[in-house]
């Protein structure tokens, strides 16, 4: 494998707090290919997001970063804000969960679109807006319906998450992370974004950091899977290996939990829909994380030792070159699905 | 663990608690506080007499015998101040009890009623607005003459539409809530549901608009004796002293300081008060900190 | 920003310079009120003279800085021996400045249309005793009154009793046209008025070619002007306060003279207590009218004690009449009844001189144990409820006509003094014959009035100049209302 | 759109309407006798009554309104009683004073407002922001007339860079007139700085926390780009709307301020009209004055509208 495009080694994002400091997200590892499709899954709260913005540089602004967070050879976490500023929106873009407040609504979307060309790569206005055109005529947005003078307003949710899309892949960026992308939209038109970015990444070849806690995007987006659970990584893999054996037995409960996931659980013969099946408990507040395995309060599976140390990402398999790791001391064993 | 997990888990804090959290309402307590002592203190003693006239010591600069300096008849220009408070209280309290007096219940019925009530209510607003109030004081007075008394009904009559519109606002949107609709279809009168479910929930606005339009009678009074139309002597105001130092600006700029302080400081405290009220009484507010 | 100000700096610099290098014949005089019109005739406000009196208009006579009458388009004039008619023998080749010429038709014109029903004339009744007027020929005028009128000839020479033409008459208040040595030429309202020298002037032309009144009524703002030689000129400066700045500025003049102007704290004569003689003799007592023209105009005001001025012919001094005795006061108090005193208002126009002279005197009265309430009232107020209405107990007032001593003999006047004796002598004095017999007239006259103190005379107004240093030939004394700039020049 | 705004210009005109009804009555009970203030001490009660004929002043009370507001509404605001000139003659060159300055203080109290108010959002919970807020809170308190002599003692009598008072009139040339209103402007337009810089603050703070900021800095906008493209746009329309609210104050405030500073505009003149009850020109700049507030507000609105096009063109 060559020199991944990003790479985590023992992330961990944190937050003072009076004198103290507690980690948002604690000693992450992962790497992310060129090429790759990377989903990240877990519960509100669980760091998805956190490790996202981290990326990106958008922590809000107390929070800091230790560790290494590589980006094609370069440590973002070292970089000055005035380097980063110009790999934002450049090398690496996101769209964001909420279309209806993400862009800015006095300003043209032809404007918003080409914003990020004048920026990055001197294009004039006129340019940058013929650039725009072509832009929303690819996200399906054609003229002359949608012209560049229209105003967030008049346009419905999943066109302005069409637009949002225009916006991140404007100059042509490495490294694409979509937030939630759909979870904001109707079911009809979450589809019709999903195949858009499908088709995009397809032919653009970016590397797509999908978040997501919606388990049937996941399984048709991405190549690869990481599962989050109280800011770590708790399971990564192959999304197939992953979806297969579900390892840890949050990802496990979180499938159990999601309509998706249920489906594919096995169930008895006769027996009709499944039913959903809530994870006892709540994630932990990050103040209140134990020092041994954050899940075990929670587990179904728990044995005395999970309450002795934290356990690491271990490797179960490798499958394609990637590996299968899980942070569980007893990982689960059968599959779920052959 | 940290303080921060302590306060979300505690209750409320006490009021005690909060007012004393909260810098801006202390420090507009004790601002407010000096200028009602000073006020209260001027009854009982100043340094000098404020109206007595003494030629000998006429325009002196500020020294320990007179603080604040003497004016052009000789009189203690700190006496002066201090009585001075007491004018631009009693105005400002006289003015927004008008103001808040009709205009709650100006306010209150155009919610409760709304239709043409409350059109006519806004309109009449509208229009009071349209007006510089400066100058329809000075109409005002020109009608009535010039006076303390002229002066609160001027200053008043420009509170009403105010507390009418903060009123109506505050509380059209309470007139939609459940509890509300409940005792409407209990049969209560809108006059009880206002006394007994709007106006205990709206009284933290009102009060933070009281003690702005208190800030704001003082400036107004002191705008208007400025232009001779306030409380006229020998009761000094602190307008009227600011508008006598002008023509001495050059030989006594005491004159024309001292007074001007005077109402900075007394405006300050009361929009300190009212910013630090906003502060513990407005559950708005208080989420944003 | 640093740069913009040096440039502001700069260029009020420079034009300050070029104000004050250029041409001496041009004369810019500060006036504290801008006139409402220009048409004395048709107004009683003073600044309307200051502007038009002897400069734009001309009368048959005029008054002179000293007070006395002298011709001006009337060359002489004889009186009969009845004292009833006035022939004048009229100046030749005098033109209006339209270009129209003037003779008797003008002075009958004038004359009539001041005493006709519909006039507006504010000093109507200086016309009242004109009887008729009648032109034997065009350099001759006969005025004919009703009775012997011994101020006429000084009335006819007040501002009202200027020459006009009928054909410009309807226009005087926004284009004066007059035949004196000054035209009209512009007037930026709110700004100034700017007359210009008249070539074709009939008598001794001005020496200057451009007179600027300038309106400037804040008086820190006039200081400031005068101080910078934006203005070269403030005949009647109203802040006193001010003026020993002027007299530490070694281009600049200071002249305190007196206006005829009369300041006294009038007393309703038909209200008690003030109907009782020892009543207000005790207010007299009671006030240091030193004191108060010290605190109201830094004691430029010379103390009088009748209704009187030392600039007026026979003005005498009675000044010692009342003397500052709060003792004397609470004696003449106890006398009439109230020996502890009593409660009184007092109703303040907007000058500076009533409202803070309402403070000191206030302050007085309550030495004696008189109570004084103080009640500003705006000038419109003051005339309708004080001057008209006659709905006072005392006010602080200014009585500004010249020679006004008649005012004590009007059957209603606002501050009700009814005295037949006052009456008889006045009577005596309108028709005396000699000029001598008038003079002793004047001082019986004043002596009455002194005596039984209808109001408490304060001090002469006083009329303060300002102006630099090389400016000649203004007024120091100001007999009646005028700023005559016919004989001002810049002395090289 | 055209509905909205003939809609609004009616409702416009019947406030105006109104409002000029509410002038004049105050007019009628105003006491004190224009003619009585203009014939002097000495007027005979033949004389006043005479000048009273000639003011029309002995035709019935509604008759006089009806003939005024007609010429009103053509521009015709009557004669002045005092000057006997056309009101519009007066009201000319005072315009020129008394709308440069306002405007002055306009473009002062938002320029001001948008420095101190975007400094100390952008610097929020830091020093900075409580110095700057501070600044502003002592702002709000101080009276524009007091402000007015602390500055003419600063910079006209010991500085000596602008004059104390009065106005040299724009034939001196526009610089010199424009320095007559350098402290004027500054007196009127620091204290709405500071209320304004006030609301800017809590605008800016609010929208800096909106997700198109977060977009923005996505796209590689550094923090002042996003600062200044974005959140401060949409923020300034609160912050505009308050400036329409503050142009009733500010013509109040040009109303003192030209007393303090003696300038020759339209306050001065409504001042000056009621001391000598020439009511006609005091109904007539009232009214206009309230008209104006009417005005602006409604231009406040088109301003709103073009500021926030969720307003101006309704999306589908």
């Amino acid at each position: 494998m060559t020199q991944p495009l990003l790479r985590m080694a023992d992330l961990s994002v944190e937050l003072p707090i009076g004198d103290t400091k507690i980690d948002i997200i604690a000693n992450t590892n992962l790497e992310l290919g060129r090429g790759e499709r990377l989903g990240i899954v877990g519960e509100s709260g669980s760091g998805k997001s956190i490790t996202a913005l981290a990326v990106m540089g958008l922590l809000p602004q107390k929070m800091r970063v230790r560790g290494e967070l590589i980006f094609d050879g370069h440590d973002l976490a070292k970089m000055s804000e005035e380097t980063f500023c110009k790999f934002r929106g450049r090398r690496m873009a996101m769209i964001f969960q909420e279309p209806m407040t993400a862009l800015n609504p006095v300003k043209p979307i032809g404007a918003q679109i080409a914003e990020g060309r004048i920026l990055h790569l001197g294009e004039t206005r006129a340019d940058a807006e013929k650039r725009a055109r072509l832009l929303l005529d690819k996200v399906g947005l054609p003229a002359p319906r949608f012209n560049l003078d229209l105003y967030p307003h008049q346009l419905s949710g999943g066109q302005r998450q069409r637009v949002m899309i225009a916006t991140a892949i404007a100059c042509e960026p490495d490294l694409l992370i979509a937030d939630e992308p759909t979870t904001a939209l109707d079911v009809t038109v979450q589809a019709q974004i999903l195949d858009l970015l499908n088709d995009l990444i397809d032919d653009t070849g970016m590397t797509l950091m999908l978040i997501t806690h919606d388990l049937g995007v996941v399984s048709e987006m991405t190549n690869r899977i990481a599962v989050m659970y109280a800011g770590r990584v708790v399971e990564t893999g192959r999304t197939d290996d992953v979806f297969a054996r579900m390892a840890h037995p949050y990802a496990r409960g979180l499938f159990a939990a999601s309509p998706h996931g249920a489906g594919l659980m096995p169930r008895p013969a006769g027996a009709g829909r499944p039913r959903l099946t809530a994870i006892p408990g709540v994630v932990p507040d990050p103040f209140e994380r134990p020092p041994y395995c954050t899940f075990a309060d929670r587990c179904g599976f728990v044995r005395d030792d999970c309450r002795q140390s934290m356990p690491a990402l271990d490797l179960l398999s490798t499958n394609e070159g990637i590996e299968h790791r899980a942070a569980c001391l007893h990982p689960c064993e059968s599959l779920v699905r052959p | 663990m940290s303080n921060a997990s302590n306060t979300a888990i505690a209750a409320e804090p006490g009021i005690v608690v909060r007012v004393l959290a909260s810098r801006n309402l202390v420090i507009g307590l004790i601002v407010t506080f000096i200028l009602i002592a000073m006020a209260l203190v001027s009854f009982v003693w100043t340094p000098f007499s404020p109206t007595a006239l003494n030629f000998a010591e006429k325009l002196q600069a500020p020294s320990l015998r007179h603080w604040f300096g003497t004016d052009n008849f000789g009189r203690d220009v700190l006496s002066m101040i201090m009585v001075g408070a007491r004018n631009s209280i009693a105005v400002s309290i006289v003015a927004v009890v008008v103001g808040a007096g009709i205009g709650v219940p100006l306010g209150a019925v155009a919610a409760a009623r709304g239709g043409w009530i409350d059109g006519v209510v806004m309109r009449m607003s509208d229009l009071a607005f349209a007006f510089p109030a400066l100058l329809t004081a000075v109409i005002i007075t020109a009608i009535f003459g010039p006076g303390a008394v002229n002066a609160m009904i001027a200053i008043g009559i420009f509170n009403i539409p105010v507390f009418a519109r903060v009123t109506r606002g505050a509380s059209m949107g309470l007139w939609k809530r459940e509890y509300v609709q409940a005792a409407r279809c209990a049969g209560r009168s809108d006059t009880a549901i206002t006394a007994l479910h709007i106006l205990p929930n709206i009284n933290h606005v009102l009060l933070v608009q009281v003690t702005i339009q208190f800030a704001l009678a003082i400036v107004a009074e002191a705008g208007l004796s400025y232009v001779g139309l306030g409380a006229q002597p020998p009761m000094p105001s602190w307008g009227k002293m600011l508008n006598d130092a002008q023509t001495f600006i050059y030989d006594a700029p005491w004159l024309a300081i001292f007074p001007g302080l005077a109402i900075t400081f007394a405006v300050l405290g009361l929009n300190l008060l009212g910013d630090g009220l906003r502060d513990i009484l407005d559950p708005k507010v208080r989420r944003q900190r | 920003m640093r740069s913009a100000l040096k440039w502001g700096l700069a260029a009020g610099l420079i034009a300050m310079s070029m104000g004050t290098a250029s041409a001496k014949d041009t004369l810019t005089i500060g006036q504290t009120l801008e006139p409402p019109g220009l048409d004395p005739t048709a107004g009683a406000a003073a600044p309307i003279r200051y502007i038009t009196y002897t400069n734009l208009y001309e009368g048959l006579v005029r008054v002179m800085q000293d007070g006395s009458v002298q011709p001006l388009l009337a060359e002489s004039w004889t009186v009969s021996d009845d004292q009833k008619t006035y022939t004048f023998t009229l100046r030749q080749g005098v033109k209006f400045h339209d270009g129209s010429s003037f003779d008797c038709s003008n002075v009958k014109f004038s004359y009539e249309r001041a005493v006709a029903p519909d006039s507006t004339n504010a000093q109507k009744g200086l016309f009242e005793p004109i009887e008729k007027t009648e032109c034997p020929d065009a350099a001759t005028a006969v005025v004919t009154l009703k009775r012997p009128t011994s101020n006429f000839l000084f009335n006819m020479a007040w501002g009202d009793a200027v020459m006009m033409s009928p054909d410009s008459v309807a226009d005087n208040k926004t284009n004066p046209v007059g035949t004196g040595p000054f035209k009209f030429k512009e007037w930026v309202k709110g700004d100034k008025v700017v007359l210009e020298k008249n070539p074709d002037y009939w008598g001794t032309a001005a020496k200057l070619s451009q007179v600027t009144f300038k309106f400037i009524s804040d008086p820190s703002a006039a200081a400031a002007a005068i101080q910078a030689g934006d203005v070269d000129a403030f005949t009647s400066f109203q802040a006193p306060e001010l003026v020993n700045r002027f007299q530490n500025d070694a281009n600049l003049q200071v002249e305190i003279g007196s206006t005829s102007g009369k300041v006294v704290l009038a007393l309703n004569n038909a209200r008690k207590p003030f109907d009782d003689v020892r009543v207000r003799q005790a207010l007299a007592h009671a006030i240091d009218r030193k004191s108060v023209a010290e605190g109201t105009y830094s004691g430029f005001g010379a103390p009088i004690g009748s209704h009187y001025t030392p600039i007026e012919p026979g003005y005498v001094d009675l000044n010692d009449a009342y003397a500052y005795d709060p003792a004397k006061a609470k004696e003449l108090l106890q006398a009439a009844g109230v020996p502890d005193g009593f409660e009184m208002t007092i109703q303040l126009p907007p000058p500076t001189y009533a409202r803070r002279g309402g403070e000191i005197i206030a302050a007085m009265l309550a030495e004696v144990g008189i109570r004084a309430n103080l009640v500003p009232l705006e000038f419109p107020q003051w005339l309708e409820q004080v001057f008209r209405g006659s709905d006072f107990d005392a006010t602080i007032i200014n009585h500004a006509e010249a020679r006004d001593l008649d005012i004590y003999a009007r059957d209603k006047y606002y501050f009700n003094y009814q005295n037949p004796e006052y009456k008889a002598l006045y009577k005596a004095f309108t028709e005396a014959s000699s000029e001598e017999q008038q003079m002793d007239l004047l001082g019986q006259l004043q002596r009455k009035l002194s005596a039984d103190e209808p109001n408490v005379f304060l001090y002469a107004f006083p009329k303060i100049g300002v102006w630099n240093k090389k400016v000649k030939g203004l007024w120091v004394n100001m007999p009646v209302p005028a700023d005559d700039v016919t004989q001002a020049y810049w002395e090289e | 759109m055209i509905s909205f705004i003939s809609g609004r210009l009616l409702s416009l005109m019947v406030t105006t309407l109104v409002a000029s009804i509410v002038v004049f009555m105050l007019m009628q009970v105003l006491p004190g006798d224009p003619a009585l203030i203009i014939l002097g001490m000495n007027a005979e009660p033949e004389t006043v009554a005479a000048l009273h004929r000639q003011l029309g002043f002995d035709q019935p009370m509604w008759l006089r309104y009806l003939q005024w507001i007609g010429g009103f509404f053509v521009g015709d605001f009557g004669t002045s009683i005092t000057y006997s000139v056309p009101i519009s003659e007066l009201l000319g060159p005072r315009i020129m004073v008394t709308v440069p300055l306002a405007l002055m203080s306009m473009l002062i109290s938002i320029f001001g407002a948008i420095v101190i108010g975007v400094y100390a959002a952008a610097n929020r919970g830091k020093i900075g922001d409580t110095i700057a807020m501070g600044i502003a809170q002592i702002g709000v308190a101080i009276p524009n007339f007091w402000l007015a002599l602390l500055l003419i003692l600063l910079f006209a009598l010991k500085l000596l860079w602008f004059p104390a008072s009065g106005f040299s009139g724009w034939d001196d040339g526009i610089w010199n007139g424009l320095r007559s209103l350098v402290l004027p402007a500054l007196a009127l337009g620091l204290p709405l700085a500071a209320i304004l810089g006030r609301v800017t603050r809590s605008a800016v703070i609010e929208t800096l926390g909106e997700d198109f900021i977060r977009t923005a800095r996505a796209k590689g906008l550094s923090r002042s780009a996003a600062l200044w493209k974005h959140a401060v746009p949409n923020a300034l329309i609160p912050v505009v709307t308050i400036v329409g609210l503050q142009f009733s104050f500010l013509l109040a405030g040009t109303i003192i301020i030209e007393n303090v500073f003696n300038l020759p505009g339209i306050g001065r003149l409504v001042f000056q009209a009621i001391a000598q009850r020439d009511l006609v020109t005091v109904q007539s700049l009232v009214t206009l004055l309230a008209a104006s507030v009417i005005i602006v507000n409604f231009v406040v609105d088109l301003v709103y509208g073009y500021l926030d096009p969720r307003l101006s063109n309704g999306g589908h």
